[in-house]
């Protein structure tokens, strides 16, 4: 059992069909468009990408709030046809926005309540114990303090931390973390990556995190899928994608990324040009060959690169691998 | 850029042809809906038939010629007049029938008298000219509301939406404060004020007339005439003003005051455009959407505050007609009453979504939302 | 060297519900020009406030709003709001808005709003200014038929940029720039740091970045401002504040920074900036402090240290 | 709880609501009041009981506070009965008859001429019935007799009601003069009163050995009450009273259930989308079509005047009210909220989304617009009245508006009748739109700061 996958996702599709006046249709937004990957129990994986990827998608899709267009999705091996309540209460759900995430008229307390009461989980007494043992989880004490506030009383930390405490309340073994820390101040974000973390660690969660910021990254988890135009192109251990990425489009994302550093003022950094496809009519073959300075005509534009292998554990979509 | 601009073109009078048809269907339905309203679902046949028999048997029983008539007899020619009379007035067929014949049903046929502007003779109401016929008698009344209220409204819509500009530059002066706290003098409707001015100025001063739309008898001189008008449109109008401007100026100051913290205006600001090109081209311009469609949602109340307003004021339009058609107890006249309002409304309805149209670029240009 | 700009004890207030929130509370501080400068701060310290009073976009709750501001050798604060219009807006200072990409009118296309600045301060004629916007858009890399475009047909990246021209377009001294990426993509980011970069060095502009990413602001920075709570807590030259931060919160948080390509132990910040309503007495840090000792509940002065920077802080007194 | 505690204390920063909640706790006292006071069954027996309740009243009175704003001192209604004011005196005229003289004699000191005089006879008798004429003396002595009738039919009450304004002879006698004025003002100035002494005495022939006869003098004042008369002598403060219960009741209905309806509407169209929302907007366009005013005329009309009819009707017709547009703006921006995707994530059902999640989310916006609403079904009511179709059996506002327009009080200047549910209507409505406008201050984030 152990040694089977979390969650595992084959050759997932989510096509959303645009309509003119309501029911002429116009095309397909192919925001995720064939995509496999497997996460162990107890693994944090980060999906990286930038907004309108299909990174955002993808999570909704493995939350069940899409039905997916083609591809299966299983769960410890189950495969998910429709979406009962016993999955939802396998996966757990944190949202960027923490203030948005939280209904306004409902307190901490009922904000808690509510995933037991929809998924019939234990008795009254057992639910109020419940809450005073996520909400000391995530270190919102002395509870009492906590339990009655309504959302706009508490700091974005402190609403963050009713998120994740609310996305364990009915012990998931899956979390899926979209962007959680990017709209907190950065002395906070740490603070919450942390709590995260050792949320993580103390129920051997599988965490989908993810995010457009790679620093983060190293922080938090194991292994990092890089997402581009709906497609993963490159899947490798931290480690080992920050040191030797192989994928033009990560190395540019990576070249992207700046460290606090002085010297960054007199530096021009090499950016590709153009701006990432539309996902109503993306390009032939790979989808980055109209930005990508390294294509191989009449390949590159024409065929959709497989998935390569070139290091252990490192897989890349791109055809310089070949 | 021709080009683009004829595209623009032929997606504005694409969506004009969406908006015409889709008002088209509502109003069909909004009038055949009104039909049956109207009719109680066919419950005023039924009265109407209980009248029909009623009459003729009083007739028949009290008639001297069928004396001499066994009361068998006498039964009989009474269904048989009767079934005559029904026919006649077309109520042996059903009123409503939601089958395939539907289109033998009574309602049917009073939707396309509606639809042709066919709504029959009055009772006892009748046209100056002397007509009987409703189309006739709204046609000569429609004129007189047109011109009370759509002045009425475009003043008091202007005037607001000009003072409140004025205010919400001034946020926070003794004007500004002073027309948020007289906003409630608006939660009267016009027909009260209407009273009140009559009271004031016809009844207690003697400065101007009761109502009416002229005096009588008319002044023969086109200048007098004019002036006798004039003088009676000074009460309706200023009811109709003062009910609706205290309320219109308040939200739209604040609707300016919340336009006016948004990014681009606060940018515009900074680039340095100044006041009131400001005013024109950050806060009314992209606002222009919104301000129609409450302009529109005006209207159609206005549409139905003229009834009472003009009743009040014995204005000679189609809301003193109704009061009369309801004194009279005159049916064709109310109904084709409501069904002139139905298609006020759907006109108004249609008038705007085409300027609204004209103002937003994003449905001359596309795009918008796409689901 | 003349500052372009300079500030002296600037005070904003805000009149709200709740009190008279001080958001920005005795700023003074000199930019030489052909500068760039970063304000760096938690969400709430007042850095997008300062901008404001610098620009003089005052919100109608403005409770006080005292101090002197010279640019380029005018008192500014001396002028009358038509004056001000007149002589400072887009003609010394631009401005690039936070969130940008609500920055344009949506109902008028982005060309003619690039050049009203033109038209209103430099008297253009509309096809001359159009003119000038196409230049200016080919130095930012907006297309240019987007000139004949709506906002709401331009992406987000696109808008940002046109923005971007549009606070250029007349040439102005100083240019400042709230939070002008923080919604957009790192490859979007990256380019457009690199626009202002070139556009920096080719139009000798003077920057003021204002913005929460640290990681981010080392772009563009030469100098280097840390607000906290209202108040100017430290203000030096970039390389010595990324590298050597000297007040107890730029330590902190230069610590809470991830990186990259570095391994390092991440530390936060425990507790939350304070009220603006009723600041604490004495250092408005004191209470998030690990190195705070007695002294702390006085208010600190503002330190000289060496290499010209400034720490408000008792620890370097 | 707590949190409407909390918006009643926000409430009271603004001077306008305090001005509202005040008018609106007097409002529903009064209505209260009302209700326990003069039940429905007796208000409703009140206002249609015509002649035979308001006989003692006279027609058209003013309020009587009104003296306070006057220097002349105006006449209240006296009765004076004549066991009490007057006496009498009995002699026996041949072998059955007798003959009776009740003197009446009282002091008036009023600046006007009482508005109507009348005699009430109260005789007992079999068969034949007796015979009565007055003589009436004025201050200044002059004498005239008249009223030589004999009071044969009596209604009900045992009481014949004459009329001494109506009288053939008077009437002729005074000419220009109305009969009041011919018997209370001076001889010299017809429009000043004559005060003083009047002796009114009046004398009765009994033709039965039980018969006996109690007469009262009623002088019509021309003040009566705290809001005076009608046209049917009716005290206007039963309607006034009355019009408080039912319009707040209608208003208060009329304004929630239309609410309720639109907003559940809404929020269905927005959450499920789709054929659902197509069809929920066609339908909001087709009832911005549909004439309401018209209808509900029509319905008065052809079907029935009540109130409640009126009321359901128009409940009806706003199930899918144009608000419903409004709504729906809100529940599109609402239902891609973070909150309510974490809720789908949890597996909160579509019913438990769109009740629990979605709906108290407008709730801030809901309770403005429904307090400000309550004014115009009000005001709806009262315009129905005046145009003639207020409901028959209940007094409204509405209702003594109309009677007041329709009996012409404007031309007349019985100003008082107009002014008085008028007032009531203003106040009310103001009440409402003044604690609207503060929730709306209150409530709506965007006007806040404003």
């Amino acid at each position: 059992m152990q040694d089977q996958a979390l969650i595992s996702v084959k050759n997932l599709h989510k096509w959303f069909e645009l309509r003119k006046w309501g029911f002429i249709h116009v095309g397909f937004v192919r925001a995720v468009d064939g995509v496999d990957f497997d996460i162990q129990h107890g693994e944090a994986v980060t999906f990286v990408g930038e907004s309108g990827c299909g990174k955002s998608t993808l999570a909704r899709t493995i939350l069940g709030l899409y039905q997916p267009t083609k591809g299966e999705i299983f769960f410890e091996g189950k495969r998910l046809q429709r979406l009962g309540r016993w999955y939802r209460s396998q996966v757990g759900y944190i949202q960027q926005d923490p203030y948005g995430a939280l209904p306004p008229f409902m307190n901490v307390r009922r904000i808690l309540l509510e995933p037991m009461v929809v998924n019939r989980w234990g008795t009254r007494a057992e639910r109020e114990r419940r809450i005073r043992e996520v909400l000391e989880e995530v270190k919102l004490t002395p509870v009492e303090d906590f339990i009655g506030k309504f959302p706009h009383m508490l700091s974005g930390g402190q609403q963050q931390r009713v998120v994740i405490a609310r996305s364990i309340v009915l012990n998931p073994k899956l979390l899926v973390a979209d962007e959680p820390v990017s709209m907190l101040d950065a002395s906070v974000r740490v603070e919450i990556l942390q709590l995260l973390q050792r949320v993580q660690e103390a129920h051997n969660l599988g965490v989908v995190y993810i995010t457009h910021d790679l620093s983060t990254v190293r922080y938090f988890s194991e292994r990092i899928f890089v997402m581009y135009a709906a497609k993963l192109v490159e899947k490798a251990p931290v480690r080992e994608l920050i040191h030797n990425p192989l994928h033009p489009y990560t190395r540019a994302l990576l070249d992207a990324i700046p460290d606090p550093d002085p010297e960054n003022a007199f530096k021009f950094k090499e950016v590709p040009p153009g701006e990432p496809p539309s996902l109503l009519n993306p390009p032939p073959g790979c989808r980055f060959h109209p930005r990508c300075k390294d294509k191989i005509e009449g390949l590159c534009d024409r065929e959709i690169p497989p998935e390569f292998e070139p290091v252990p554990n490192h897989y890349v979509s791109c055809w310089l691998y070949k | 850029m021709a080009r683009k601009g004829l595209q623009s073109l032929i997606r504005l009078a694409r969506y004009t042809f969406m908006r015409a048809v889709a008002i088209f269907f509502a109003l069909v339905v909004g009038i055949f809906l009104t039909i049956v309203i109207a009719n109680m679902g066919g419950y005023v046949d039924k009265i109407k038939k209980a009248q029909v028999e009623e009459s003729i048997s009083m007739s028949v029983f009290t008639n001297p010629a069928y004396k001499n008539l066994t009361t068998e007899e006498k039964r009989e020619l009474i269904d048989k007049l009767v079934a005559l009379e029904l026919e006649r007035l077309g109520l042996d067929k059903p009123f409503i029938r939601l089958d395939r014949n539907f289109l033998r049903s009574r309602a049917f046929r009073y939707l396309i008298d509606a639809l042709t502007l066919n709504f029959g003779f009055a009772e006892h109401i009748h046209s100056t000219s002397g007509s009987k016929r409703v189309w006739i008698i709204i046609k000569e009344r429609l004129p007189y509301s047109v011109l009370l209220f759509t002045s009425a409204n475009l003043i008091v819509f202007f005037t607001s939406i000009y003072v409140a500009l004025v205010l919400s530059r001034r946020y926070g002066s003794i004007w500004d404060r002073l027309s948020v706290s007289l906003a409630p003098l608006s939660t009267a409707p016009p027909w009260f004020y209407g009273v009140i001015l009559i009271l004031i100025f016809a009844a207690s001063l003697r400065l101007l007339p009761f109502g009416g739309f002229v005096s009588i008898p008319p002044p023969k001189s086109p200048f007098a005439y004019a002036l006798s008008v004039i003088l009676h449109m000074i009460l309706p109008l200023s009811a109709w003003f003062i009910s609706g401007i205290f309320a219109s100026v308040y939200s739209w100051r604040t609707f300016f005051l919340i336009y006016s913290s948004e990014d681009y205006v606060e940018m515009a600001r900074a680039k340095g455009v100044p006041g009131r090109e400001l005013e024109r081209r950050y806060i009314l311009r992209p606002t222009l959407p919104p301000i129609i469609t409450s302009l529109a949602l005006m209207l159609i109340s206005a549409w139905m505050g003229a009834i009472i307003t003009e009743s009040v004021f014995k204005w000679p339009g189609l809301g003193t007609l109704y009061m009369e058609a309801i004194n009279s107890f005159d049916t064709p006249v109310i109904v084709g009453l409501t069904m002139i309002y139905a298609y006020l409304l759907g006109i108004t309805v249609f008038v705007l979504d085409f300027v609204y149209a004209l103002v937003d670029p994003r449905i001359k240009v596309g795009g918008g939302s796409a689901t | 060297m003349e500052a372009l700009l300079k500030v002296e004890d600037l005070k904003l207030y805000f009149r709200t519900t709740k009190g008279v929130v001080q958001a920005v509370d005795g700023v003074s501080f000199e930019l030489a020009s052909h500068t760039a400068m970063v304000i760096v701060g938690e969400s709430g310290c007042g850095k997008s406030s300062l901008a404001k009073a610098i620009l003089r976009l005052l919100p109608r709750n403005t409770h006080t709003y005292t101090g002197k501001i010279y640019i380029d050798g005018i008192d500014a604060m001396s002028l009358s709001d038509e004056q001000f219009r007149r002589q400072i807006r887009w003609q010394k200072i631009s401005y690039v808005a936070q969130a940008a990409m609500n920055a344009l009118n949506p109902v008028i296309k982005v060309g003619s709003q690039v050049a009203e600045p033109l038209l209103i301060h430099r008297r253009m004629r509309k096809e001359e200014a159009l003119r000038k916007v196409v230049e200016t858009f080919q130095i930012v890399g907006v297309p240019t038929d987007f000139v004949d475009r709506y906002p709401f047909e331009l992406s987000g990246g696109m808008r940002q940029r046109a923005v971007i021209a549009m606070a250029l377009v007349t040439n102005p001294k100083l240019v400042i720039l709230d939070e002008p990426t923080s919604a957009l993509d790192v490859l979007t980011q990256a380019n457009i740091m690199n626009a202002l970069k070139r556009i920096k060095e080719e139009f000798e502009l003077t920057y003021i970045l204002i913005t929460h990413d640290i990681a981010t602001s080392s772009e563009l920075a030469e100098r280097a401002m840390v607000m906290y709570a209202g108040q100017i807590v430290e203000l030096g030259n970039a390389g010595h504040f990324y590298l050597e931060p000297l007040h107890p919160y730029s330590q902190k948080l230069m610590a809470s920074v991830p990186t990259l390509r570095e391994d390092k132990e991440l530390d936060f910040i425990p507790g939350q900036p304070p009220s603006l309503i009723n600041p604490p007495a004495g250092c408005r840090f004191a209470p998030r402090c690990h190195k705070r000792f007695s002294a702390c509940d006085r208010e600190p002065p503002m330190v000289d240290y060496k290499d010209g920077r400034k720490i408000k802080c008792h620890l370097y007194a | 709880m707590k949190r409407l505690w909390e918006t009643l204390q926000e409430l009271t920063r603004f001077k306008s609501a305090l001005v509202g909640l005040g008018i609106l706790a007097f409002i529903v006292a009064l209505a209260i009041y009302t209700v326990i006071a003069i039940p429905y069954g007796e208000a409703v027996r009140l206002w249609r009981g015509g002649e035979d309740v308001w006989r003692y009243n006279p027609v058209n009175a003013k309020p009587a506070w009104i003296s306070y704003f006057t220097p002349r001192k105006l006449p209240q209604t006296r009765v004076l009965r004549s066991e009490e004011h007057a006496q009498m005196e009995e002699e026996t005229v041949g072998k059955t008859s007798r003959k009776v003289t009740i003197t009446y004699q009282f002091r008036y000191t009023a600046d006007l001429p009482p508005s109507e005089l009348a005699l009430v006879y109260k005789p007992v008798f079999k068969k034949k019935s007796p015979l009565v004429s007055v003589t009436w003396v004025t201050p200044d002595g002059r004498e005239y007799t008249f009223g030589r009738i004999t009071v044969k039919s009596v209604s009900v009450h045992g009481r014949y009601w004459y009329s001494v304004s109506r009288d053939q002879k008077l009437v002729q006698l005074f000419g220009t003069q109305n009969v009041e004025e011919g018997l209370f003002c001076r001889a010299d100035d017809p429009k000043r009163v004559q005060k003083g002494d009047h002796r009114v005495v009046i004398t009765a022939y009994l033709f039965e050995p039980d018969a006996s006869i109690e007469t009262e003098l009623v002088l019509y004042g021309t003040v009566h009450g705290l809001a005076g008369t009608d046209h049917l002598r009716r005290d206007i403060m039963v309607g006034l009273l009355w019009g408080t219960p039912v319009a707040l009741s209608f208003g208060l209905a009329a304004s929630l259930g239309t609410m309720i309806t639109s907003v559940i509407i809404a929020a269905l169209g927005a959450w499920f989308g789709g054929f659902v929302d197509s069809l929920i907007q066609r339908l909001t366009e087709i009832r911005m079509i549909i004439p309401t005013l018209p209808i509900l005329i029509m319905v008065g009309m052809f079907f029935s005047k009540s109130i409640w009819v009126i009321l359901a009707t128009l409940l009806v017709l706003n199930i899918i009210e144009s608000s419903v547009k409004n709504y729906r703006a809100i529940f599109l921006q609402e239902k891609n909220a973070p909150y309510i995707e974490a809720a789908r994530s949890y597996g909160a059902g579509h019913m438990r989304i769109i009740f629990r999640y979605l709906i108290p989310r407008v709730i801030p916006w809901l309770i403005p617009s429904f307090v400000l609403a309550v004014p115009s079904y009000v005001f709806l009511e009262a315009a129905l009245a005046v145009l003639g179709l207020g409901d028959p059996v209940l007094p409204t506002w509405g209702k003594v508006l109309s009677d007041a327009y329709g009996r012409g009080a404007l031309f007349q200047g019985h100003y008082y009748w107009v002014l008085e549910p008028a007032f009531m209507l203003m106040v009310t409505g103001f009440g409402f739109t003044m604690i609207g406008h503060a929730l709306d201050r209150i409530f709506n984030p965007r006007l806040r700061e404003i």
